[in-house]
C-alpha cells in the first residue's frame, strides 16, 4: 500500500535519513523503533510532506506521492498524530473535531457557511463516541489532560478518514496505566476503521505486543525489519540495543 | 529620478569620492552604534526594544547639560551613555520585564507608553525649544583635505570611536565572563539561575548595555544634531531598518548593514537624491522577502 | 440554507443597530454625536479589520494603515476627477466606492502574497516596510497626491438617488449604514466556516496545514478582506474630511490602530470598536484638561497594559464572570 | 492665562470625572453652561506636541498679546474673547475632526487656524462645510488663497504668502548675486510640498532678476532628518558660488553646525531664508558670518517703537522667544478682533466676511505701522518683508534691507496670469 524506496535526506552535510526502503501493506499495523536521532520522525516528516525529500521515492497505491504538498498528501488519505500533543489550545475538543471534519469536507474556504452546522455537529458527536471523549466534548483542548490531549490529537488525524494512520510516540509522556489505555484506544481504532497503522516507539513492551511487523533504523538507515519474533532475535539489533545508545531508549 | 551621470561623475573625482564615502561612514557608525544596542537587546533577551530611540535622545540631552557646567565634551558623552544606561536599566526592570515573553504587541504598547511618557518628561525638564549644544572649541579646526576632499577633524574622531565602541562590545559579549553568562543566559535561563547566578541581574545590565550605546550615540552626535524631544523616534526607523537587514542579533552584521545604510544615503544624495528613504524600506523588503533572518544571521525563521 | 437564515440572528441585531444610528441622527439635534460616530465608524473599521488579521488568525500587522490609506486616496481621487465625474454622473459616488475597495484588494493580494509566506516578526516588519514604501510613495508623488499636503480643495459629492454626501444628515446616515453592513460581515466571517480556519492557523499553523488548510491562500484571503474592510473606513474618513492626507499611510497610525484593539481587547468581536471610543475619549478628554497629552495618554496604555495585562473589555467581563478562561 | 484656564478646568474634571465616561459620551462635551455675558470663542487648532511643538506653542503666546489688550479694555461689547486651543499632532484629519468639536462642543464662533499647510487644506473644507468664519494664520502656500478653486467666502489668510517671499527674496538676492557675479547656485530645501515650492519659486524669481543665473545642484534632505553630512559633501562637491536654503527650525540649526565643520560658509555666499527667527540665532553657539537671511520675526525688524514694545509683552507671557507664527497669529487675532468690534461682536460668517475683506489696521509688523486683508484674494499684504545679513553679535542680523510691495505687487499679478487663478 504505502512503499518508499531510497529515501535520503540531509540537513547541512548531516545525514537525517540515508536510503530507506520499506513496505507498508494494507491493513497492518508496523512499528518503527531506534535509538535517539536515529531518523524515525524525520522519515514521518518526509513520507507526509513536512520536508522535501533529497533522493528516492513514497508512494501510495503505486501513485507517486514524493514531494506532494501536506495538504495534497492528507487528502490521499495519510494522515498522523504527533510527539508532543500538537492541537489547538483555544478551541473546545468539539469544535476541535468539528473544524478537522471540515476540513475534511473541503468546506474550510467558505466564507459565508456558518461553522456550527447540525450536521457538522453530529459528525464530530459521532467522532467523540468513538474516541470516548463525550464528557470533554465542551471543554477547551489546552484544559483538558496530556492523556486526552493526546487522544484528541489522534482523533484529529482520524477524523480526515485516513488510509493510512502514522503516529509518532503516542505513549510519550504517560504513565503505565495512561499507556496501557491508549494503546487499547489505538488498537481498537486500527480495528475499527481498518486502518494501515504506522507508530514510531520507544516502550519495547508496547512495540512487541501489538506490531505485526517491526522496523529498526540507526543513524539514518535501515537496520533491520521483520516480525517482533524475528526482530527479537536479530544479531545486530540486539548489539545496537546493548550498545551505547541503550541508555537513550 | 536617477541621475547616473552625477554619479559617474562623483566617482571619477578623487574629492567628490572622498567626501561622499566619509559621509556614508559617519552616519553609518552612528547609526551602527544606535543601531548594535538594538540588536544586542533583541539577540540575547528576544524582546524588539521599540523605545530604543528614546535613550539616544536621554543620552544627548544628559550630554547637553553635562557639557554646560565642564565645558568636556568626553565626560558629557561618558555621562550621556552612563545616564542613558541607567534609565535603560530602570524602563528593565520596572517596565519591559513585565512582558518579557509574552505577545509582542504587549511590548510595543510597553514601549509605545514609554515614549510618549518621557517626551513629555523632556518637554517638561528641558523645553520644547530646540537646542543646540554647539561644536566644542577642540574640534573647531579647519577640515582635513584628503585628496581634495574634506574630513572634519570631529567626525574622523567619531568614526574611530565608534568603531572601538563596537570592538569593546563585541568582545564584551564574546571574550568575558559577563558576556558568557549573558549568552548561556540566553539559551537556556532556567539552567543558569540554578547555577545560583542571578539572570534578572544580568539581563537588566545588558539592556543597560544596549541603551547606554544608543545614549553614547546621542551623546556624541549632540554637538551637530540638534535637540528636541522626539527626536528618538527618526534613528529607531534606521536602526530598524539596520537590524533587520544585518539580522536581529548579529552585531557584526549591524555594523555592516549600518555602513550599507550609509553610502546609500550618501551615494543617493548625489545619484539619486529623493528616492533615498524609499531605497532604503525597499532594501528591508528585499531583505525579508528574501533572507527573513538578515543577511548575516543563520538558518531560516520559525 | 441560505445565509441570511443561518446568521439570523446577527443579521437581526445588524438591522436594529442600523435603526438605532439612524434615530440618533433624526434625533439628537446636536452635531456632536455624528461627526464623533463617524470618526468611530471610520477608525473602528479600521481598528476591526485589523483584528480581523490580528485576533482572528494571529498576523500580527505593523502595515494595516496603508489600506485605509490607499481607499482613502482612491476614492478621494476618482471624485476629483473631472472625466471621471462627468462619465459617471450622479452615480460616481457608488462606482468610486467600489472602485476603491477593488483597487485596494488589488494591491493588498500582490502585497498579501508576498508578505503572508513570512511569520510573526517578519511578517509584522515586512508589512510595515510596503506601509512605509507607500507613505514614499504618496509624499514623493507630489503631481497626483498634492505629497505631503494631502488631496487639496474638497472632493465633489454629487447627489445619488436623492442622497446628497454633502449634506450632513445624509452623510450619517449613509456612513453608518456602510458600518453595519461591514461590522456584519466581520462577524459572519468570524462565525463562519473560514473563520474557523483562521482560528486554526492562529492558533496552530503547523497542525492546521496537516488537517489539509490551505494556509497560505487562507491568510492570503483574510488579508486581502481585512484591507478592504480597512479602505471602507479611509473611504468614511475621506468623504468626512473631504480630503485625504499622507499622515493615514504612516506607520504611527497603524500603531494606533493596534492600541485600539489592545485596549479593547482582541479575543472579543467587538472590542476593538470600543478600544477605538475608548481612545477617542482619552484623546479627547485628556486634551480638555491637560496640555501634556502625551504624558497622560502614556500613563493610562502603562495602566492597561501592565496593570491589565489584557483588554479593558476581557478584563470587565472576566470580573463580571460572563467570560471565562 | 492658559494654565489658569487649565487649572479651573482640571478641577472640574475631578467632579466630572466621577459620572463616568459613558456620561459624557452621551451627553456630549459638558459646555451647555452659557452666561448672560458669554465670552466669544475663538477655535484654535495647532501643533502642540511632538518635534515642532515649540512653534505652537509661540502661536499661543503670540495671539495672547492680541487677546490681553483687548481684554484689559473690557472686551468687545463686553465680551471678552476666550481662546480654546486644541492639539492637532500636525495630522490633518485630527485638526479637520478637532474644528468640528471646538465648534460643536466648545462652542466656538469663529475659529484661527494654526495649521502648516497640509492641516490648513483640511481646516479649509471644514470651514466651508460648517459655515464658520475663519482666519489661517500660518499655511503660506500661495494656492490656498491665491487659486480660486480653494478660496471660501468667509475664510481669510493672515499670514506670508509664499510668493511674496519668492519675489522679495529673488530681487534681494539679485542684486547680491550681480555685485559678486553669482552666476552657479545650489539648493538644499526639506523634501517636501514647502520646502519644494518655496525653492522653485525663489529661484525661479532670482532668475527673472539676475538672467545667467543656473541652479547646478539640488539636495533634499528629509524633514526632521538628524544628519545632513551627505547633503553638506553633495554641495560641496558641486563647488557653487552660492547657497539657498529653506530649511527651517531644529533642521537649520543642525544643518548650520554640521555645515561650519565642513567650513561650508567660507566657501561660497549664502542664502537661508529661515535664518531670521530669533530662535535659531539664538539656539546656533557660534553664528556663521555673512549669511544672508530673511527676518521672518525679529524685534529689530522694523526697528520701531511698536515692534519692541511688542516684543516686550510677548515675553512677559512667553518663556520661548517669537517665531514667524507668533507674529502671523497675533496679526490673524487682530483682524478678527477687529471685524467683531465692526460687527458688534456679531460672529456670523458672511457679516464677518464683509468686514475683514479690505480690511486695513494697525500693526506693528507693517511695512508703515499697517496691514491690509485684500479684497480679492483674502490674503494679508503688506506685512515686513525684510533680509539681513548675520553677524555674530546680538541682534544676529545687520544691514537689514525691507522688500519694495511696489515690485512684489506688479509679479504676483503675473504669476497669477500665468496661473490662470485671474
Amino acid at each position: 500500500m504505502l512503499s518508499i524506496s531510497n529515501l535520503c535526506k540531509s540537513f547541512g552535510g548531516v545525514v537525517a535519513t540515508n536510503n530507506v526502503t520499506l513496505e507498508f501493506t494494507e491493513g497492518s499495523l508496523s512499528s518503527i523503533i531506534g535509538p535517539n536521532g536515529a531518523g524515525k520522525t524525520t522519515l514521518f516528516n518526509l513520507i507526509t510532506g513536512k520536508l522535501k525529500v533529497d533522493s528516492g521515492k513514497v508512494k501510495l497505491d503505486d501513485e507517486d506521492i514524493t514531494n506532494l504538498s501536506t495538504r495534497n498528501i492528507v487528502l490521499k488519505g495519510i494522515s498522523r498524530a504527533f510527539q508532543i500533543s500538537n492541537i489547538f489550545p483555544s478551541l473546545t475538543v468539539k469544535e476541535t473535531l468539528m473544524s478537522s471534519l471540515m476540513s475534511k469536507n473541503n468546506h474550510a474556504e467558505k466564507l459565508f457557511n456558518p461553522f456550527h452546522s447540525k450536521a457538522l455537529e453530529e459528525e464530530a458527536d459521532e467522532l467523540l463516541e468513538i474516541l470516548e471523549m463525550k464528557r470533554l466534548s465542551n471543554v477547551i483542548c489546552s484544559n483538558i489532560s496530556h492523556g486526552d490531549q493526546k487522544v484528541l490529537d489522534i482523533g484529529l488525524a482520524l477524523s480526515l478518514d485516513p488510509k493510512i494512520l502514522m503516529l509518532d510516540e503516542p505513549t510519550a509522556g504517560m504513565g503505565p496505566e495512561e499507556r496501557w489505555k491508549m494503546v487499547e484506544t489505538i488498537e481498537r481504532l486500527w480495528k475499527l476503521k481498518k486502518l494501515t497503522l504506522i507508530f514510531i516507539e520507544h516502550d519495547m513492551d508496547i512495540v512487541f505486543k501489538i506490531s505485526q511487523k517491526i522496523h529498526v533504523l540507526r543513524y539514518g538507515s535501515l537496520l533491520a525489519s521483520g516480525s517482533p519474533k524475528e526482530i527479537k532475535n536479530n544479531e545486530e539489533v540486539i548489539n545496537a540495543y546493548l550498545g551505547e545508545d541503550f541508555e537513550a531508549i | 529620478m536617477f541621475d547616473f551621470d552625477a554619479l559617474i561623475n562623483c566617482f571619477g573625482m578623487a574629492s567628490c569620492a572622498v567626501n561622499q564615502l566619509t559621509s556614508g561612514l559617519i552616519i553609518g557608525m552612528l547609526l551602527f552604534l544606535v543601531a548594535s544596542g538594538l540588536t544586542l537587546i533583541f539577540g540575547v533577551l528576544n524582546v524588539i526594544n521599540f523605545a530604543h530611540g528614546t535613550f539616544y535622545m536621554v543620552g544627548a540631552y544628559f550630554a547637553f547639560s553635562t557639557y554646560l557646567f565642564t565645558e568636556s565634551y568626553l565626560l558629557s558623552a561618558f555621562v550621556g551613555a552612563l545616564g542613558a544606561g541607567i534609565f535603560g536599566i530602570f524602563f528593565e526592570r520596572v517596565l519591559i520585564s513585565k512582558v518579557y515573553g509574552q505577545d509582542i504587541l504587549m511590548q510595543l504598547l510597553v514601549c509605545y507608553a514609554f515614549i510618549l511618557i518621557t517626551d513629555d518628561l523632556v518637554k517638561l525638564i528641558w523645553g520644547t525649544d530646540y537646542i543646540a549644544m554647539g561644536i566644542p572649541d577642540e574640534f573647531r579646526l579647519a577640515p582635513f583635505r584628503i585628496f581634495g576632499g574634506y574630513v572634519p577633524p570631529l567626525y574622523a574622531f567619531l568614526i574611530i570611536l565608534s568603531l572601538v565602541i563596537g570592538i569593546l562590545t563585541i568582545l564584551l559579549i564574546s571574550k568575558t565572563r559577563f558576556g558568557s553568562i549573558v549568552r548561556a543566559a540566553a539559551e537556556n535561563s532556567p539552567m543558569v539561575s540554578a547555577l545560583g547566578i542571578r539572570v534578572p541581574l544580568y539581563f537588566a545590565l545588558l539592556f543597560g548595555l544596549g541603551c547606554a550605546l544608543a545614549g553614547i550615540a546621542g551623546a556624541l552626535a549632540a554637538p551637530v544634531r540638534s535637540l528636541t524631544p522626539g527626536m528618538g523616534f527618526g534613528i529607531l526607523i534606521e536602526s530598524f531598518i539596520v537590524t533587520v537587514i544585518g539580522g536581529m542579533g548579529s552585531i557584526p552584521g549591524a555594523l555592516i548593514a549600518a555602513i550599507i545604510l550609509g553610502l546609500t544615503r550618501s551615494i543617493g544624495s548625489v545619484g539619486f537624491p529623493l528616492f533615498v528613504d524609499g531605497l532604503m524600506f525597499l532594501i528591508m523588503a528585499i531583505v525579508l522577502i528574501f533572507k527573513p533572518t538578515g543577511l548575516f544571521v543563520k538558518g531560516s525563521p520559525k | 440554507m441560505s445565509t441570511f437564515t443561518l446568521f439570523k440572528k446577527d443579521i437581526s441585531i445588524a438591522l436594529f443597530s442600523v435603526l438605532f444610528l439612524i434615530l440618533i441622527g433624526f434625533f439628537v439635534e446636536h452635531p456632536w454625536p455624528k461627526d464623533f460616530l463617524i470618526s468611530i465608524f471610520s477608525f473602528g473599521l479600521l481598528a476591526m479589520s485589523l483584528n480581523m488579521l490580528i485576533g482572528f488568525a494571529g498576523m500580527v500587522s505593523f502595515g494595516h494603515a496603508a489600506f485605509f490609506a490607499l481607499g482613502g486616496y482612491a476614492f478621494g481621487l476618482l471624485l476629483q476627477s473631472e472625466s471621471f465625474l462627468t462619465n459617471f454622473g450622479a452615480l460616481s459616488i457608488i462606482v468610486a466606492f467600489f472602485v476603491s475597495i477593488f483597487i485596494t484588494g488589488i494591491y493588498s493580494a500582490v502585497i498579501g502574497a508576498i508578505c503572508v509566506r513570512l511569520n510573526e516578526i517578519y511578517f509584522a516588519f515586512l508589512t510595515l516596510a510596503f506601509q512605509m514604501f507607500l507613505y514614499s510613495v504618496i509624499v514623493s508623488w507630489v503631481s497626483l497626491t498634492g505629497g505631503d499636503q494631502g488631496l487639496m480643495g474638497g472632493i465633489a459629492r454629487p447627489v445619488f438617488l436623492g442622497i446628497d454626501l454633502s449634506n450632513s444628515l445624509h452623510r450619517y446616515i449613509f456612513c453608518s449604514v456602510i458600518f453595519v453592513i461591514c461590522i456584519l460581515l466581520l462577524r459572519i466571517l468570524n462565525k463562519s466556516n473560514f473563520g474557523y480556519s483562521l482560528r486554526l492557523i492562529r492558533d496552530n499553523q503547523e497542525r492546521a496545514e496537516f488537517l489539509g488548510i490551505r494556509v497560505f491562500r487562507v491568510k492570503l484571503i483574510c488579508f486581502v478582506i481585512a484591507s478592504m474592510v480597512a479602505s471602507v473606513g479611509g473611504i468614511i474618513m475621506t468623504l468626512f474630511t473631504s480630503g485625504a492626507y499622507p499622515e493615514w499611510a504612516f506607520w504611527t497610525q497603524s500603531g494606533e490602530a493596534i492600541f485600539m484593539i489592545m485596549l479593547g481587547g482582541i479575543s472579543i468581536f467587538l472590542g476593538p470598536l470600543v478600544g477605538t471610543v475608548l481612545l477617542r475619549l482619552i484623546n479627547d478628554v485628556v486634551q480638555m484638561y491637560s496640555s501634556h497629552t502625551e504624558l497622560v495618554t502614556g500613563i493610562i496604555i502603562m495602566i492597561v497594559v501592565l496593570g491589565l495585562r489584557k483588554g479593558l473589555v476581557e478584563y470587565l467581563l472576566e470580573k463580571t464572570g460572563i467570560l471565562k478562561k | 492665562m492658559k494654565n489658569y484656564k487649565n487649572k479651573i478646568k482640571r478641577r472640574s474634571f475631578i467632579k466630572v470625572a466621577g459620572l463616568g465616561m459613558a456620561t459624557t459620551a452621551l451627553t456630549g462635551f459638558p459646555n451647555i453652561l452659557k452666561a448672560a455675558n458669554k465670552p466669544i470663542k475663538v477655535g484654535v487648532t495647532t501643533i502642540l506636541s511632538g518635534r515642532v511643538a515649540i512653534l505652537g506653542q509661540t502661536v499661543l503666546s503670540g495671539m495672547k498679546v492680541a487677546v490681553d489688550e483687548i481684554n484689559n479694555a473690557g472686551g468687545i461689547d463686553g465680551r471678552k474673547i476666550e481662546v480654546i486651543s486644541r492639539d492637532s499632532k500636525a495630522k490633518p484629519d485630527e485638526a479637520a475632526r478637532l474644528t468640528r468639536e471646538l465648534v460643536n462642543n466648545e462652542g466656538c464662533e469663529v475659529l484661527l487656524n494654526c495649521e502648516a499647510s497640509g492641516a490648513t487644506f483640511a481646516v479649509n473644507e471644514v470651514a466651508r462645510d460648517i459655515k464658520k468664519f475663519c482666519i489661517h494664520c500660518i499655511s503660506e502656500t500661495s494656492s490656498l488663497t491665491a487659486d480660486p478653486k480653494n478660496r471660501v467666502p468667509w475664510v481669510f489668510r493672515a499670514a506670508r504668502q509664499g510668493i511674496h517671499d519668492a519675489v522679495g527674496g529673488g530681487i534681494f538676492a539679485s542684486e547680491i548675486a550681480k555685485k559678486n557675479n553669482l552666476k552657479k547656485f545650489a539648493t538644499a530645501a526639506p523634501d517636501y510640498a514647502y520646502g519644494r515650492a518655496n525653492t522653485a519659486e525663489f529661484m525661479e524669481y532670482l532668475k527673472l532678476f539676475s538672467p545667467g543665473i543656473n541652479v547646478t545642484t539640488q539636495t533634499w534632505p528629509k524633514i526632521f532628518q538628524p544628519d545632513y553630512t551627505e547633503n553638506i559633501t553633495a554641495l560641496l562637491n558641486a563647488k557653487p558660488d552660492a547657497l539657498y536654503t529653506c530649511l527651517w527650525g531644529g533642521d537649520l540649526v543642525a544643518f548650520i553646525d554640521q555645515a561650519s565643520l565642513y567650513g561650508l560658509f567660507d566657501q561660497f555666499q549664502s542664502f537661508a531664508v529661515n535664518l531670521g527667527d530669533l530662535p535659531i540665532l539664538t539656539a546656533i553657539k557660534k553664528i556663521p558670518k555673512d549669511v544672508y537671511g530673511g527676518a521672518r520675526y525679529h524685534k529689530d525688524i522694523p526697528d520701531t517703537q511698536a515692534n519692541e514694545d511688542w516684543y516686550n509683552k510677548y515675553m512677559a507671557g512667553s518663556d520661548v522667544l517669537p517665531t514667524n507664527w507668533s507674529w502671523e497669529a497675533d496679526t490673524g487675532m487682530r483682524f478678527l478682533i477687529d471685524a467683531l468690534k465692526k460687527t458688534g461682536g456679531d460672529t456670523d460668517p458672511m457679516k464677518l466676511a464683509k468686514v475683514t475683506a479690505g480690511n486695513k489696521i494697525k500693526s506693528p509688523f507693517g511695512v508703515d505701522g499697517t496691514m491690509t486683508i485684500r479684497g480679492e484674494d483674502h490674503t494679508l499684504v503688506n506685512y515686513v518683508i525684510a533680509y539681513g545679513k548675520t553677524i555674530t553679535k546680538d541682534p544676529y542680523l545687520a544691514n537689514i534691507q525691507q522688500s519694495n510691495w511696489k515690485d512684489i505687487y506688479v509679479h504676483e499679478k503675473d504669476w497669477k496670469k500665468r496661473k490662470k487663478y485671474i
